[in-house]
């Protein structure tokens, strides 16, 4: 026997937002006269979805279709400030930008449909279809077209909105690092399960189940992007990257993908996800941001795997097959523990 | 000043233009020249390459194949007759790059590449080269011992014994990512078997030495004998008998010689 | 500077052009024929974003020496889409949100087309092995393998 | 695989939303599947330049000569940049924000730091002038001793990496050489812990190899602006930092970027943009500064290596009573944001879980080698991956299952943080529950039944009395003035205890014997 499986767990919460916030970020929305909303921001889209999230949140507050809003980012002449994208702010700090802005432009558009419709805007609502109506009469109803166009060449309103999300700046105490570095935290718990190869080292992933909590999944499927290329990208850390094999010694830094070394697509496992939802009381629609701490909970969980495989503690990453055979070889050979 | 690309319509042609002028480079599949100049080489600028037929001829038919070489893996792969070349021609590069990499150009791949070489050196393969004397045939071995003095020449085809069962040749490369990763070893055994005894063992090792080498401990340790548990416990533990593999991104020296024993020893045994 | 004339067929139209020696066929697309489909990952052969097909075999462009290409057939993802429609494999990639930030999407789309143009039913390991060459750094690679499986009409689940 | 736990907190929530909450396609989809969606390098503009860097070949030099002039004269060369070329050829990313001192130039001029800090740039017609031009840069090196270990950085008469951090790390509140955390009596605590075990984790750097290289594509523009296409993650912050180093009003600035080939943390630095700005104006064309891959793998910034200390006190009832942490980010040779992730990570311990004496020192440290910078899970991960072996360790040690060790010890609504705020909204323990339930790893009853939601607060909400150190306070502050220092700092008023006796060091006998670890293993207290 020179294969041994073995599970571990790790559980994490992650801060939201960039530590000790002071990191604002803005948008503008404004409808054309076809009742066709762009948002304008700052922000930027590394693949994690910030154009397609913040353009669900804007049509869910202006309570208009999805296909009718549009997201433009990023152009310095047209978007305003946003701090960027990093440290799981996007959703929550621009998503909470975008919905102010979307709020403010639809007290304009809610105002001139109750001008067209010769009611009083409290009385009215959105149906999310493109119309809005008086509140239990559906037939007393314009739609979002007529209202800008209403608005444009016969009110004089523009229909729009500016927004900003800011978290004011903490400070830290220098004696006791007294802060408040965040509003909301996400959690995760991941178990891994792996299979070690005790005469080469090698650690081959067999499977994964996790749990995150994410405040709320804003776009189910984008969250299961992240989830899924997170967990691969945890998977790379714990047991293959580095620019520096040999750290802290420099040498042999690698120049290419065949030597900077990520799991290939015959390295991946299944991976079973549960997504929980406790919305954060200043997220927007009480999301959180799963971007960054899907990734974390994964290292100490395969480490710990590989403890329950072959008995062996590796505490430094990645955990390379070198370090793991010398372990196991310092150890006197693979010392499974209890199955789990 | 742009790189000159210099065509010629045969290989000798090619030879004279490549060792006339110390910075040609004779363009293959374009896996290593356009890289470096890509990368930035000035010390490349002519671009020597042949269209002539010969270097892209496969001659599988006989107890002895010619490989061209500018063979690529992809029609290797796509050859039956070399099926005992199939594990070694897969193992290089993804689609693409097997589709343009040539056996030419492996035999000048540097570490950690040229893992086809390997399977060449392990099979006892001839190196055909063309300098600016002629043309000669050089054991493969000799080939890749002096590759450093071989810039200006440029090779025309490999050629070696078929092994006469699919079970004479095996074939294994570890790498770290799956299906396509650089190699941390490659091994590469040929186990000729002559009434029931390995009658000229070759086993070639890449990774274990600046530029793949045989393991000649061993084959001493499975010449003569039956390929069975004590002889293949034997070869194993010569393994790294005689190698000298250094530290690179993809492993250690000393993390190469722990394992090329237990992977050979998984290869003669036919373990995964 | 000389200069060498150039004609190949891009995406069925022949195109003429004239490059500088040693221009790679990444370059020769994006700068003197203007098709951005295929990008630039490394120029060392490692990452797959540049793949095209070059007579219906997958290549990497920017290992590609431009010149060899003459009066051959270069297909890039630009060829993909038959007026507004997508191709299957386009759509597959869409339905399984097999990109994220889309930059190896061109390479990946590629090298799935080489596999399926040859082999219409693969397994998952012919899938894996297919797209070997390709590095996606976003999604692990698992809604990538499922979308090839979905457009060759097999199932979409691991 | 994913399945939405609807149930699990469902009083929480209004689920009655039309848009949210939908798998509704990618805005961006439809360009990505058919190559249209426009990144930086997909910009074409007429008579654009190659700027190529001149990288140093050593990891700690003075630099006593640069010699461009054969350079200059090389074929297609337009324009050799020096450092002196740079208007403000000294700055630090955080400064936007007023963190940190000034300590990175764009071009190396007396000394180079690590190996591959760009020294001269290069405008040239093509990539291969350029190149050829590279070549015949002459710099004459006077090689100096090198430091590439943080602990090694701090031994005295190490090298000093970067003059500005004379002491080779970060300044914290004008006085401190690290960012403290202090909550409770930690020493007290684990002198009275059933069991101690201290650990040493490693993190290796990590590069964020995103498949698009970090570029920006820079050119004259009408009004005497300059439109830059950027691979930046973060605009403004690029606009606003390349406004401070070329010393231009920031609207003399036009970016566009906002669709990114992955970037990871790694596309925050702004590493080619004033550059590639900078030659734009010296040559009136546009400019295009492009990492090759080994540029991007060996001289981007990494996310930075961690080595972290952890001793923690545990009864053997599996309660942890004490937490003391010790961490070093490797900030490579320049501050970048390392700085700001150490104040990061210290805020985050001692992990979700409530611990009643938590003690952490967190260093940003200088070495000779590449500026660390973001990646994903900045400042936690590696603290992350510490403390979860440690717990695993731990749930061992005390002979717990790792799942109800979690539970028993996870933070709850209503606990005192050791940041010293209320936590609200934790969802650890559900966390923990569901995954143990997919992964069909049996626990207890009683620890399926615990709740985020119940058993918090109370006395676990209180902040513990915490000794203060005794330590000579400067008169005035003799450093820039940070965000962290516009209010005077509050000492904790609660008078030190009385210090506890040393722990009898007993031998470090493993209870069980599958385990090596390093240190302090399992000293029986009691």
């Amino acid at each position: 026997m020179t294969r041994h499986r073995g599970r571990g767990m790790a559980s994490i919460n992650y801060p939201i937002g960039m530590n000790l916030g002071g990191d604002p970020s803005q948008a503008l929305v404004h409808s054309n006269p076809s009742g066709k909303f762009t948002v304008a921001l700052s922000s930027i889209d590394l693949g994690q979805g910030m154009k397609s999230v913040t353009r669900q949140i804007c049509a869910e507050t202006l309570g208009v279709p999805v296909e009718d809003v549009y997201v433009d980012t990023a152009d310095s002449d047209t978007g305003p400030h946003c701090m960027g994208s990093f440290a799981s702010r996007g959703t929550h700090r621009v998503g909470n930008a975008v919905m102010a802005a979307a709020r403010e432009a639809r007290g304009v558009m809610m105002e001139a449909a109750a001008e067209e419709l010769e009611v009083n805007a409290a009385d009215l609502e959105t149906d999310g279809r493109g119309n809005i109506h008086v509140k239990g009469a559906p037939h007393r109803s314009i739609s979002t077209k007529d209202v800008a166009i209403a608005a444009q060449f016969k009110q004089g309103k523009t229909i729009s909105g500016r927004g900003i999300f800011l978290v004011p700046l903490s400070d830290v105490d220098p004696e006791t690092g007294e802060m408040s570095p965040a509003t909301c935290y996400a959690h995760a718990c991941l178990v891994a399960e792996v299979e070690v190869d005790d005469e080469t080292g090698e650690v081959a992933m067999v499977r994964m189940d996790s749990a995150y909590e994410l405040g709320r999944a804003l776009n189910p499927r984008l969250v299961e992007q992240q989830l899924v290329g997170g967990a691969w990208m945890g998977v790379s850390h714990a047991l293959y990257e580095t620019p520096e094999p040999y750290y802290p010694d420099p040498v042999h830094g690698p120049r290419d993908f065949v030597e900077y070394l990520m799991p290939g697509p015959g390295d991946i496992c299944p991976h079973d996800i549960a997504v929980l939802e406790r919305p954060a009381p200043d997220g927007p629609f009480g999301a959180k941001g799963p971007g960054e701490m899907c990734a974390n909970p994964v290292l100490p969980a395969v480490a710990n795997a590989i403890f329950n495989a072959v008995g062996v503690r590796i505490d430094d990453l990645p955990i390379t097959p070198e370090k793991v055979l010398r372990a196991i070889k310092a150890q006197g050979g693979a010392r499974p523990q209890a199955r789990r | 000043m742009s790189v000159t690309v210099k065509t010629f319509t045969s290989s000798s042609e090619a030879a004279a233009a490549l060792s006339s002028d110390r910075s040609a480079r004779y363009l293959g599949g374009g896996t290593l020249v356009m890289r470096a100049l890509n990368e930035g080489d000035i010390s490349i600028s002519t671009v020597v390459r042949a269209n002539d037929q010969a270097l892209s001829r496969i001659d599988a038919s006989g107890p002895r194949i010619t490989l061209g070489a500018g063979v690529t893996f992809a029609r290797i792969l796509a050859e039956r007759d070399l099926a005992f070349l199939h594990a070694p021609a897969r193992s290089i590069g993804g689609p693409a790059v097997r589709n343009m990499g040539t056996v030419g150009g492996n035999l000048f791949a540097p570490s950690p590449y040229g893992d086809f070489t390997v399977a060449l050196l392990a099979l006892d393969a001839t190196v055909a080269v063309q300098g600016g004397f002629g043309a000669r045939d050089i054991p493969i071995e000799e080939f890749l011992q002096s590759r450093e003095r071989q810039a200006g020449t440029l090779v025309l085809s490999v050629s070696c014994t078929r092994p006469a069962s699919a079970d004479a040749f095996r074939y294994r490369k570890v790498a770290r990512i799956k299906p396509k990763g650089g190699s941390v070893i490659t091994l590469a055994a040929h186990l000729p078997i002559s009434g029931g005894r390995i009658a000229g063992a070759r086993i070639a090792l890449g990774s274990m030495a600046p530029t793949q080498i045989r393991a000649r401990a061993a084959e001493r340790a499975l010449e003569g004998r039956s390929l069975d548990a004590p002889s293949i416990a034997a070869a194993a533990s010569a393994a790294s008998e005689g190698t000298s593999p250094s530290d690179n991104a993809l492993g250690s020296a000393w993390y190469r010689r722990e394992i090329v024993g237990v992977h050979l020893r998984r290869l003669l045994s036919g373990q995964e | 500077m000389s200069k060498t004339p150039l004609q190949f067929r891009h995406n069925g139209r022949d195109v003429a052009i004239f490059v500088d020696g040693g221009t790679n066929l990444l370059v020769a697309l994006r700068e003197l024929i203007g098709d951005m489909t295929p990008k630039f990952g490394c120029g060392q052969g490692g990452c797959g974003t540049c793949s095209v097909l070059v007579d219906g075999e997958l290549h990497l462009s920017c290992l590609t020496l431009a010149e060899t290409v003459a009066g051959r057939s270069v297909e890039t993802l630009d060829s993909l889409k038959q007026g507004p429609n997508l191709h299957p494999l386009q759509r597959a990639f869409a339905d399984n949100f097999a990109a994220q930030c889309g930059y190896c999407t061109p390479g990946m789309l590629m090298a799935a087309k080489a596999l399926l143009d040859r082999n219409p039913q693969p397994s998952r390991a012919e899938i894996v092995e297919a797209i070997s060459g390709n590095i996606c750094r976003c999604t692990g690679y698992e809604p990538i393998i499922n979308a090839i499986l979905a457009a060759s009409g097999g199932r979409a689940s691991a | 695989m994913l399945e939405l736990r609807k149930d699990i907190f469902a009083d929480e929530r209004d689920d009655n939303l039309k848009e949210i909450g939908k798998g509704t396609q990618r805005q961006d989809m439809l360009g990505h599947v058919t190559g249209t969606s426009t990144y930086f390098g997909d910009h074409k503009l007429q008579g654009m330049l190659h700027l190529k860097v001149v990288r140093s070949s050593h990891a700690h030099a003075r630099l006593r000569r640069i010699d461009t002039s054969d350079a200059e004269r090389s074929q297609g060369v337009r324009r050799v940049i020096r450092g002196a070329d740079v208007p403000r050829n000294l700055n630090t990313l955080l400064s936007l924000i007023n963190f940190g001192k000034d300590d990175e130039p764009s071009l190396a001029v007396d000394k180079v730091r690590y190996n591959g800090e760009p020294i001269v740039a290069i405008v040239a017609d093509s990539e291969r002038e350029a190149f050829e031009a590279i070549a015949k840069v002459r710099i004459d090196y006077e090689p100096l001793p090198t430091v590439f270990d943080v602990e090694d950085a701090l031994k005295p008469g190490a090298p000093v990496v970067n003059e500005t951090y004379p002491k080779n790390t970060f300044t914290y509140h004008d006085v401190y050489d690290h960012q403290k955390l202090r909550f409770g009596d930690a020493d007290a605590a684990l002198a009275t812990a059933d069991h101690v075990l201290e650990q040493r984790y490693q993190m290796s750097p990590i590069e964020h190899a995103p498949t698009e290289t970090n570029g920006a594509i820079a050119a004259p523009d009408t009004n005497g602006r300059y439109v830059v296409y950027t691979s930046t993650q973060a605009l403004f912050f690029s606009v606003d930092t390349c406004a401070k180093i070329l010393d231009v009003p920031s609207n003399t600035f036009h970016f566009i970027g906002g669709t990114v080939g992955g970037g990871f943390g790694g596309k925050v630095d702004t590493l080619t943009e004033p550059l590639a700005i900078l030659g734009a104006m010296l040559t009136g064309r546009p400019v295009r500064y492009v990492f090759g891959r080994e540029e991007e793998m060996q001289y981007g910034p990494p996310r930075g290596a961690e080595r972290i200390y952890i001793k923690d006190g545990v009864m053997r009832d599996g309660r942890i009573v004490a937490r003391k942490i010790r961490a070093y980010f490797d900030s490579g040779a320049y501050t970048r944001l390392s700085s700001y992730a150490a104040v990061k990570c210290a805020a985050h311990l001692p992990g979700p879980y409530t611990i009643p004496n938590v003690y952490g020192d967190v260093y940003c440290i200088f070495t000779n080698r590449t500026p660390a910078t973001a990646m994903r899970g900045f400042g936690v991960t590696a603290m992350d991956f510490a403390i979860e072996c440690q717990m695993d360790k731990l749930a061992h040690l005390v002979g717990m299952d790792p799942m109800e060790f979690r539970i028993l010890n996870a933070y709850r609504d209503g606990d005192m943080k050791a940041h010293r705020r209320e936590a609200k909204n934790t969802a650890l323990i559900e966390c923990v529950q569901v995954a143990a339930e997919k992964a069909k790893w049996p626990i207890r009853e009683e620890f399926r039944r615990a709740s985020s939601r119940k058993d918090g607060g109370g006395s676990r909400a209180a902040i513990p009395p915490t000794p203060t150190e005794s330590r000579a306070r400067p008169a005035a502050p003799t450093q820039q003035r940070t965000t962290y220092d516009r209010l005077p700092p509050t000492v904790t008023r609660e008078p030190p205890p009385p210090t506890p006796p040393p722990p009898s060091p007993r031998p470090a006998a493993p209870s069980h014997g599958a385990t090596r670890f390093s240190s302090v293993f399992g000293t029986r207290r009691r």
